[in-house]
Order: C-alpha cells, then structure tokens, then sequence
C-alpha cells in the first residue's frame, strides 16, 4: 500500500498477511456467515499476539508499535484484512484501546492489558440510530449524579458490540461531550444483534436506560470530549479506508486475471477495448484511493492541523468510487461475480460497508466544507 | 364474438372478470427477489400456474397468441389494456419471462404446426413451464459459442455437456436448448435448437448460490440426453436463425405483447406499485423528509422510472411504426440495466447506514444494502449492457462491427481459453 | 422527433426548417455574435407569418395552429430551432402571446395582433436574482393603489427583454401572484443587456422601480395568477426541452459522421469500442430525451392532471444528459469541436442555456418530490 | 559553494530573493484562460521572459538542468521546495509547458552536446521560446502518423505540410518538429525530429479562433522550409525513439522538476491561490451558503483538487522508486482531464442561471458559462484521455494492444480516410 514501508513493517505485513491466509482462508470465511460471532476468539487472541490490538496503546501501557508510529502501521494491517476481508473487532479494540491509553492508561492498566493481549474486544459506540443518525450528531445523554455516572440512549451500527466486553460510549453532558467505559454487563445495556451485509463482521444495536456507572468510568474530561472524539473518527477512518483500499486492490487484481482467462468470440476478454477502457478508469480510482487514504493516515499519525479535511477527503473519495470499483468488477465477471461460491462477493461487501459507516460520501462532502469555513475564519483571526 | 370486440369492451370485461376472479396483491407480498425457502418458491409457483389456468378458462391467457394454439388472437392494444386493468391483482409473475417470451415466442415463431399446437395450448393453460438452455460455464455472453453438443443417433440426437444460469430449471418443465451440431464449420452455422424435457434421467440439475443465499439459478448437467428429431425446432445447423430471434425477444422482453406487464411493475413484470408511493414511503422511512439531497434522489429516482417507461413506449411505437429497426430493443435492454443500478444505488444511499446495520425487523431499508450487492444483476442477465451496447452501434447505428476471430473459421479451431483448451464448459 | 405527424404539421416543420436553413445557415449565425439584438427583424416577422407566433394563440384572438394541438406544433417549431441553433425570441414571445390570449384575449387584441404578426415581441419576465434565483421565487410586488398597479423588483435572463415591446411580469401581491402587461417604454423600467454563452439569443436583467400601470395592465386575477404561471411554466419547459432536443440530435449526427470519417491507426474511430460503446449511450440519452419531451408536450397539450411532474422530469433528464450528450460530441471530435469555425459549439450553447435556465436538473427534481407529496396527499383526502 | 547546499538552505535563500526580485501576484490578476487583446498577451510574454532572465540571473531557473547548460543541476527536492516559495508571485507561466519540458527535455535528452550548448542557456534565459510542432490536422491523436514532409537536399532538408495546436506560434521562437522522412516503411520507422525558427518566409501562421474568441493556438503551413541537417534531433528515421519519450514528457507535465509548479496552481502551472478560499468565495457569490446541496459541490471539489495533487504525489514516488513504470504518469494524466471536467462542472451548477445570464460586472459566476463550455479542453489537449486509457491499460496493466492496421505496412499505403486518400493534412 505505502510506496516505502521499513523492514518492521514489511515484517508485520508480511506476517499478518501469511496468518489471515492460513487461519480464514476464503472457503473457511465463507462458513462464518453462520456463526453469530463472526469469528473463533482463537484466532482473535492469536492475532492480538501479533501486535494488532496494541498499535495505538502507549509502550508504558502495555502497548507499542513497530515503527513508532502506531496508526500508520495499523493502517497497513487493515489493508491487509481488507485484501482477506478477514474477520474480527479490528476498528472497535483499537480505537477504545487507543482512547483509553490516551486518556488515562493507568487508570485502565487492567481494561488495557485484556484488549491488547485480545483476552476482551472493544467496541466503539459512536453512531446513533435516525433521526439522529447524522455523522456526529450524538442524543445519548450522561449525567452526573451522587458521583456517578446515568447514561441513556442508543447506539447503532456497534460494531462487535454483542462480542465485546467494554463499550466506549459517547454522550452528552449539558453542551459538550462525554465518554464513558460501560462493561457490557452493566445493568441497563442491551445489545441487540443487526443484521448486515458482511459475512463475518458482526453489527449491534445499543440500547442504554439509565445505566449507573462510577466516577471513574470516565474517559478524559467530562463535557470536554469533542477533541478526543475527533481524533477517534480521524482514527477509525483511517482504519476504513485502509481497508476498503486493499478490497480494491485484490478485487482489481481477480478482475484483469478474469479478463485475461476468459474469451469471448474468439479472444480474450482484455483485448476488447471497451473494457480496457473501463479497467483504465478502474486504475484511476486504485491509485487515487490509494494516495488518499496512505495521505490521511500520514496526517492523522501526525497530527497534522488538516488532518481532519483529509480524512473527509479520502473517506469522500473511497465511499463514491470504491463501490463503483467494485460494481464494475461485478460487472466484468458476469454472473459468477454475484454467486457465493466466488470470492468477489467478499470484498464488494467490505468496500459497501465501509462506504456506508462513519459517514457517507455526501456527509463528509458537507463536513469538508464546515471545516474549510472553519480553517478559513481561523485564518482570518490570525492575520 | 363474431364482432370484434372494442378494446374498451375487452377492457371492461377485463375488470369486471379480474374482480371476481382474481386475488388481490397482499399488503406484505415479497418480489421475487426475496429470498424464501423450497416449499414456498414451490407453493408460489403452484398458486401462479393456478392463476394462468384460469386465465385460460376466463378467456384471458395469451392475448396475443392466436386462437388456434389457445390464445385470444387479439392486438397488442388489448395487451396494454389489460396490462392496466391487471395493476394490484396476483398474476404469474414467474410465468412471464423467459416462458412466455423468449420461449413460446420462439415455439411459435419457427415451430411445427405440430409443435405448435402440441405445446403453445399447454404453456398458455400453465402446464408446461419453459426455461432457456442457453448460456453455458464457458461462454458467457458469446451465447453462439455454445459447446454443448448434440450428435445424431439414428432418428434421434444426443445431447451432452452444460447449461448454465438457468432460472428455477428445478420447478419448470422445459428446457429451450442451443446445441452445437456442427464443430467442424464457423461457430453461427453448426448449431441446432432442440426441446427438451427438464426432468429425466440424463440431466442432473445443480442449484447456484447468488451471494444473498438465493438460488433459483441453475446449472445443468446433461448426459447422453435422448432427443427426437421430431422436437428439433428449425432447420439442422440452422439454429443461429432462430437464435437471432430468441435473443432479439429476450432482449425485448420489457415491450413484449406477449408477456404480462402489469402497470406500475418493473422492467422484469414483478409488482411494484406505484413507484411514488413507494419511494414517498422509503424517504420517510429514512427519516428524510426534510433533507435536501434525500428529496433530490426521490425525484431523481422517479425521473428514472417515468423515462424508463417512456423510453419503452417510444422503441416501441418506433418499431411498429417500421420507423426504426428491431434492434432498437437493445436501447431498451441498456435503459432497463443502468437504471436498475442506478434505482438500487439511490435507495442504499437514501438508508445510509441503515442499509449496512439494520435492526432485524426494518423490512423497508434492511433490505436495501442485499439489494445494492445485487445491483448489476440487471445488467449482466439476459445478455449483458456491453452486448446491448454493441448492438447499438452496430446494428442500429452502423457503426464497423468488432473484430471476431472465431468468424469463417471451424469452431473447432476457435481458441476459447487462453491454454488453448476448453475453458470448463464440460465436465 | 415524434413519431407520427399530421400531413399539416409535416408541412409547418418542412417550412420551418428550410426557412431556418436559408436564412440562418451557420456562417450567418456565428456572424450574429456581433449583433447586439441577435437577429434582423424582418426574419422574425417572416417567420411570424410561417405561424411562430401565433401557436398559443386561439383563433378567435387571431391565433392558431396546424394541428388544433398549438402547444405541441410549438414543439415541433422549438425542436427545428434546437437543430439549427436558430435565434429569435420564440419562447419569450409565444408564453407572453399564449397568457394574453387565456387571460382576456378581447383587452389585449391589439397586443396580440402585435405579438402573432411579429410586428412586437414579448418577454417573459419570471426568473429573479440570487437570493431568490430559486425555481419559482418571486419577490418582485404589485400593489393597487388609486385604481394603478405599482410594480418594483428584479428579473434577470428575460429572453430578448431589450428587443420586446412587452414584457409580462410576475409579482407577488399578499400571498398570491400577480401577472402584468408592461410596454418596456414605460418610466421606471430599466432594461440592462446580460451577457451569456448563446451566439445569437439575448438576455437581460430588467430592474422594476415604483412603475406604474393602468388597471388594465392586469393578465388574469390581481393574486391569483398562480395556476397560470404554472401553466406558463409548462409551456415554457415543453418549448426549451423540445429546442434542447433538436440541439442534441444535430449534435449526435454531426459526431456519428466524424466519427466515420476519421481514420486513426489506420482505422476509423468508428471501429474503436470504447468510442462506440460511448455513442451508444449517446443513442440511450438522446431517445430517453425525445421520449420524455415528447411525453410532456403531449401531457401540457392534454392538461394531463401529471403534466407539471412530466414536464419536470422531462426536463431534469435533459439537464443532466443533455450536457453529458454533448460535452462527449465535444471530445469525440477534440481540438476541432472548440473551435468557433466548427458547428458543434452552436449546439453545445444552446443546450447547456437550457439545461440552467428554467430550473436546474436539482431544482426540478426538488419539484418532482414536492409534486409527489402533493399528489400523494390528495390521493389521501379522496380515499 | 562547493558543499552542497541543504534543500533548507536552498529554500530559505530562494524565499529572500523572492521576497526582494520578483513581483507578486496582483488581486486582479487573470488565468491563462482569461481571452485577452493581443497587445496585452504579447506584453505578458516580454514580462514573463523578463521574470524568466531575473531567474537565471537569480541563480534559480532551471533548478534540474545539468549547469553546463546553464542550469542549477540540483535535484528534485530542491525544485520542489522552489515551487513551495514561489506561490503567490508572479511567474513565467507560459515558458513552462511546453516550452521547459517536453520541448528543452527532449534536447537535453536527445540532442547533440553542441545543440545543447547552443539551446538550452538561451531557453534558461528566456531569450528562445519553444513549441511543439507536433499535431497534425489529419492525425488527431495518432501523433506518429505525421505526414509534414522532411525531404533530403544536399546538407539540409526540405520540410513541407502543416502543424496543429501549437500554443502561442505568434509569440515563441523555435519549434520542435516531428517529421516524415521516408514513406516506404512502417509508420513509426519513418520519422525524424527537426529544431524549426518559427519565424522566417516559409512558415505561415494561422491563429485559431476557440469558442471562447481566444486564438492562442496555431496552425503552420511549411513550405520548403530549409533546415540544415545539424538542426536534427536524434537519427535520420529514427523519429519514433525521441517521439515516445517526447510524449511521455508531455504526459507528466504536472509533476516535472524542469518546469516550475507554484504549490496552489492548477495542474498547467496556472496560479489558482489557495482551492479553499476560492471555492468558499464562489459558494459566497453564488449566494448559496445555506444550500447543502451546493456546500457538498464545494467539499466535492475540493476533495478532487486534493485527490488530483495526492496521486501525483504518489505516482511520482511510484516511478522514482522503480515500483512503477514511467507509464504511470498516463494515470495522473487521465486525472487531470477528467477533475478537470468535473470541476468546471460543479463550479457551472453552483453559479445556475448567473452562468447563463450573468450581469456584465460579475467577475466570479459570469465567467463560469464559457469555462464549462469549454471543459473538455483539458482532456483533449497535450493528448487525449482516451489515448492515456489506452496507455494505462496496455502499457500499464499489460492488457492486449489494439489492432492497429498501419503496422508492418509501408506508411503510404495506410488508409487515413474513407476515400482511401489524404485527410486534408496538407493543402
């Protein structure tokens, strides 16, 4: 994905890369749409030791990446599941891992030591259903009450969140935000199962009444967690879009292995130049997603003041032309592309959840422009 | 009747009968593309061939088949009229396309008076039920490059190899079958046409999985399948002449008189209602109403079915009117693909995440994201919109044809992989 | 462009075009650019006495049409001028003719003489200026006062509003509209040439400022005019998407013969696929286009209760594609078609002002969905 | 200076001679497009040679080229970090592309160590202006199938026919010239390159008229013009080796270290100023601020301005680090007319009817009409989007060639129009 990437990383791509193969292979992935879980916990733990769930973790919390820049390399492991479209809470345990770490990683030594060694998943639970199902719009409230915690609202589209131990649950407290850690036992959570698309990435539905949680069931300051949140969407996006790139990719690479294998009236399929025309626009969009989403994981890793227009920019991008991509794939193929016994079907289902979740093309569109104001009116006060 | 009857006549007979006769469409009937299990597909179909028969004894089936192969021997205008009286009613849905036309289309078509009074009555009664043999593994929209062979033996043939994307050949009777008879002259002038009984011996049938665990598509395995030259239709080696035609009705199957198309259905007959009050009920479902771009997709999305039909009735009056050839159906065929996706596209976009993560019982948008996977069905099945497209530019605009290397040369000799081998069409 | 015409309707196209032909050929028009008005005024009294004028117009008043179907003549004689980019001021003059003639055609025969012979032209005022260039908006007021209207606001892209001798005014008075008969030489009235892309058609902004009109200026009911204006509207959109039309089919032929014509690689261009699976979809746009104006002149024509969600989709289809059609004719030709000497730009014009004024493709699918609401409802109170 | 000099150091030194020699920007200043009189285009041509001669004075122009040839033989880093000073001043738009590179390029590349001496420090200098003598009005895209005649005379040749699209012929010096030199073997194999004074009696200038009423672009009649056989780039007949670099040059202009790319221009070095700030200033002046529909135009293209700068980024990384072909650079080149397009397309619907009917004094929206009639330009000129398709998917992505009917053919018997003869390349 990355044009350079040092020898550590070369090493934790090769070897994710060599265990998804082994572990879900893709007949084995295509059984996993039966299983309520989505995948073998095994294999999530086995994974955990490969370092995937401490990559946004501080080292003196237990976690610690391969080159020292933690999201960059998580972002190439997510390519990876992308090229598989592997099973597993990847985006979920990152990111509360990551918020925890930020936040306090003492205060949540022990909930971090279960997420980083894969023993407990987390689950991120940002999104709400309509009529607030905006990007970022948050109903759920938390209040402060006898020194704890009253938490109510619901949550949509949790990603993991009937497999997870802990959710990280974003409310509102008076004009700003909140986040709290909920075990998902705590009385008052209910977690129903959605159904989705995906055959092996499992979707819930958080429903929270009056759920009481202690003092230090908070993450960050009270009221105060608009910025956190902010660098956990730049985060979580970065995750998608590395993965919705290497759906691309492999899903590219079996549509030219298609055209070349299959003739049609005498000659193969890629000699006709309609199709190479198409496969030409097809390259266009790989390479572009490509630059957008390894320049928005850059950014972010930096933190870079636009990181926050960039991530909008490359999800804006992928969420438009990665489904376009694909449906052209589809297309290509012919029916076989549509059956269940191909694989094309498993990376499609990826890039459209992936163009669906955390805000659609045209939100991000929107949100582009908020924050063009924004840098602008900054500009303005600082001249 | 020795009168003819007005169309308004017919129309008002058509109302009163239907009335009386038919069901209506329930509130929580589910298009075909939803995916139910066997013994509903097979109730559903039972039920179908329970509404053509009677059809048929009302006077109804086939309105413009002639009367002599049980049909009404009407104008197409009396099709239209009760195409609109037929709106809300149950109707067979699944006897329509590609049994009605392109198969009994072509039966009548090229078919033996024999043939034709043998078969034309039953289909019209709902007792056989034809599919299309035509596509095979290896030969994807190159339909001519068939390899399924049928060889003579005596006064019959043998027919060995595979079919492919046949739609529910497990609850149908008939198979239309495109066989090579002729390996050893250019692939268009070695193929004959034959019927064929679905369920015997030599035919296994194998069901394929789409991706949203429906299978009503099948494969077909035919072993030393016995056929009697007296079920061959059209002449021996001839089979491109009636092939040219099969696929010109398959293509125009939207505009066929042939087929029942109730007002408000879609391009593929399967009810819709009306297509406003739908998508009113989908923006509110999103919890829309009032967002812009949501009210901009709704009459984006409406645009797209009023030009559809529009587009439709002009091909047609073109047609008719001798103004414009046959082959403008492929413009048809290409409207019908592109704007299916582009319909499924605007419904998955209105839902949002909704479509992706959705609560088990959202019936109106948790459907929307399986929709969306599917959305180029519409555009590969029935000869896909690259073949329409170049129908388009070289039959209807004359534009030079493609280069095909399998042309004036043995199909023997033609390179269908890249080994050079066959590309899997038997096993 | 239909598909049948009368014997009399095949005679005013046969007419209409060789006369377009003759005395506008191409080289004429793209001399016009230099003609403030955009045309010689004996070529509109000419063609005046061919019947432009005189289509909406009923007998009585002077008016008529070949078919007894003025609206869909109209078409035929707009699809003529779409195919030789003709100019004159065949919209403005026609709606304004058309509206006298329904209000009181007996008040305003003398205008209407005026405006059927060719003597006078018409202009339409409806269109207002951000921030109320919406579809639809109207801010400019008529208020009664002593027996007088007085009339203030702004209109922009009056078709030929500096060569009319009349324009028609929409106003709001209260909650409802208002039509008035303004001679531009009345005080108050300031006409101000705009510029735009066309070669040969002229508009302009006309600024409104406390004039006033006897009480026979009225067309129609003082704040009631609505179901005429839309009525104004139809007819209108029915003229620009046939013109369009015509535009479009010129433009696709012009392309088919170049494309046959031009050798490359020792091939023509023709040969090549991904050139014909373009004009393929071309083929798809221009027949979805003509089946659509087709259907709205046809619905306008008949008073179909549908027409205006017709018409609207009709001409949100041509906004689209109509440019698509033609910005591909455009690079299927390259460097040649934007040159001045070449014909291509002259269609390219005409539909591209098309598919702006009168509402956007956005705007009219804005309206499609309000028209829905409205028609849903109304099936709801009738149930 | 004989340490090398830190790309910081570099760049600090370029941003204080910037700062005191070179002009900046003025509020009124107008894009290459803008349609301006003569005087004023040949007055902003001296001022740009005189910008350009402050340049190589400055010790800043040609930051790649070799020094002996008056450059600063610097690597790309410092070009780059160049680029990032100048936004904002005002600089030689017009003796960059082509001019710079593919014109002084393919000299440096192909030309004899004495045409290099002789050429390239007066191209630095701004004192010899270069253009392509490449397109022919016969050829279209098909640039190898040149017919300008080269013909052997004694020590020179003899070049007769006529050049298309040449930018600017009125205003610039030199042409670089493809040629056809024998007529007797294939296509490519009978071609030659010739360094041309643009100036002189037998060459006659036509000025195309644009749309728009612009007539920068040339046509060029030769007649016998004389070129002595030193002024021939690469090998007799050997055209085609220089003419693929040559292309390839003109494809991936936007990311060449040998012309100069102020950060915030546009992709042919036009200053642009800050994307943001412009598109906010059009959403103002459209009126628009409140419309979601027109504030997601506005993200959309200015993720397309960040999506057409990140791949070339990219594809540039791609091709320095030998993990992708020179042919990338098609790719960017496909981007470029295709966000092109689409950009002129969004900024047309945001301005609506003020596009169309604008009043006189509206600088912002009213120019926005001609723009899109006009956006097709950008994925026409300096070769097609349909040839870079061509190129990504055969040279690339290694899919089939076309099937071309010139190859292995002498070149006069290949048909290059209907009637078997000359298209009108000549006249």
């Amino acid at each position: 994905m990355k044009v350079g990437l040092s020898a550590d990383q070369e090493l934790l791509v090769g070897t994710t890369r060599k265990y998804l193969q082994d572990s879900v292979p893709s007949d084995v992935l295509r059984g996993l749409r039966n299983r309520p879980e989505g995948y073998e916990s095994e294999y999530w733990t086995t994974g955990a030791e490969l370092g995937w769930a401490a990559l946004l973790v501080a080292e003196e919390h237990g976690g610690g990446s391969v080159s020292g820049e933690g999201l960059r390399d998580l972002a190439l492991v997510a390519y990876e599941f992308g090229r598989q479209a592997s099973p597993g809470p990847l985006l979920g345990t990152n990111i509360v891992a990551g918020a925890l770490s930020r936040a306090d990683g003492v205060a949540f030594e022990s909930e971090l030591e279960q997420l980083v060694s894969g023993t407990a998943v987390g689950a991120w639970a940002y999104a709400e259903p309509v009529p607030h199902g905006g990007l970022g719009e948050v109903a759920a409230s938390a209040v402060e009450s006898d020194g704890q915690w009253v938490l109510s609202g619901d949550k949509v589209a949790v990603e993991h969140a009937a497999q997870a131990t802990y959710l990280l649950v974003t409310a509102r407290t008076g004009d700003g935000l909140t986040q709290l850690l909920v075990p998902t036992d705590t009385p008052g959570v209910t977690i129903t199962a959605q159904r989705t698309i995906d055959v092996s990435r499992r979707y819930a539905r958080v429903a929270l009444r009056d759920v009481r949680l202690p003092a230090t069931a908070l993450v960050g300051v009270a009221g105060a967690a608009a910025a956190d949140v902010e660098l956990q969407l730049q985060a979580a996006l970065v995750i998608q879009t590395a993965e919705m790139v290497g759906a691309m990719d492999r899903a590219f690479e079996l549509t030219l292995g298609w055209l070349a294998d299959r003739y049609s009236f005498g000659r193969p399929l890629a000699s006709y130049q309609a199709l190479k025309h198409r496969v030409a626009d097809q390259k266009l969009w790989l390479e572009t997603s490509h630059a957008l989403a390894d320049a928005a994981a850059v950014a972010v890793q930096n933190g870079d003041p636009q990181a926050g227009e960039l991530v909008s920019v490359a999800k804006s991008y992928l969420a438009e032309y990665g489904p376009e991509l694909l449906q052209d794939c589809v297309q290509l193929h012919g029916g076989i592309g549509v059956t269940y016994e191909h694989d094309l079907h498993l990376y499609l289902r990826r890039v459209v959840i992936g163009s669906a979740l955390l805000g659609t093309a045209r939100e991000h569109r929107l949100r582009i422009t908020t924050l063009l104001e924004a840098r602008k009116g900054a500009r303005k006060v600082e001249a | 009747m020795s009168e003819i009857e007005s169309v308004e006549d017919f129309r008002a007979r058509a109302r009163a009968w239907l009335a009386e006769n038919v069901p209506r469409i329930g509130p929580d009937h589910r298009g075909r593309s939803f995916v139910r299990p066997d013994d509903e597909e097979l109730a559903e179909v039972a039920e179908e061939r329970r509404i053509q028969r009677l059809l048929f004894d009302g006077g109804f089936a086939g309105i413009c088949f002639p009367k002599e192969y049980g049909g009404q021997g009407l104008a197409r205008e009396y099709a239209e009229a009760f195409d609109q009286e037929l709106a809300g009613y149950s109707f067979p849905e699944r006897l329509q396309v590609p049994n009605m036309t392109p198969c009994a289309t072509v039966i009548l078509e090229f078919g033996t008076e024999e043939q034709k009074r043998t078969h034309l009555p039953k289909i019209l009664r709902g007792e056989e039920l034809w599919m299309q043999f035509l596509s095979e593994p290896g030969s994807g929209s190159d339909v001519a490059g068939a390899k399924l062979s049928a060889t003579r033996d005596g006064d019959d043939w043998l027919l060995n190899g595979s079919k492919i994307w046949t739609t529910g050949a497990w609850w149908s009777d008939w198979g239309l079958c495109l066989a090579r008879t002729n390996w050893d002259v250019p692939k268009h002038r070695g193929l004959t046409v034959f019927m064929v009984p679905i369920h015997q011996a030599g035919i296994e049938i194998s069901r394929i999985e789409m991706l949203d665990g429906s299978n009503e598509f099948c494969q077909e395995y035919l072993t030393d399948v016995r056929v009697p030259d007296s079920d061959r239709i059209g002449g021996i080696d001839d089979g491109w002449t009636v092939g040219t035609r099969w696929l010109l009705h398959e293509r125009s199957f939207s505009s066929s008189p042939y087929a029942l198309h109730p007002t408000g259905s879609n391009a593929y007959g399967s009810a819709q209602g009306d297509p406003a009050g739908n998508l009113l009920t989908l923006l509110e479902s999103a919890g829309r109403v009032d967002d812009p771009a949501a009210r901009e997709d709704i009459g984006r999305a409406y645009a797209l079915q009023i030009a559809t039909s529009e587009l439709d009735r002009r091909l047609h009056a073109l047609i008719l009117s001798g103004k414009g050839s046959d082959q403008l159906a492929a413009v048809g065929r290409l409207m019908h693909g592109v704007a299916g996706a582009q319909l499924a596209t605007i419904a998955f976009e209105l839902a949002g995440q909704s479509a992706i993560a959705g609560d088990v019982d959202d019936d109106v948008l948790g459907d929307l994201g399986m929709r969306y996977l599917l959305r180029q069905a519409g555009s590969i099945g029935g000869g896909t919109t690259e073949i329409a497209r170049n129908v388009i530019s070289e039959r209807v605009l004359g534009m030079p044809r493609e280069l095909a290397l399998d042309r004036n040369v043995p199909y023997r000799e033609v390179r269908t992989a890249p080994s050079g081998g066959s590309s899997g069409a038997r096993r």
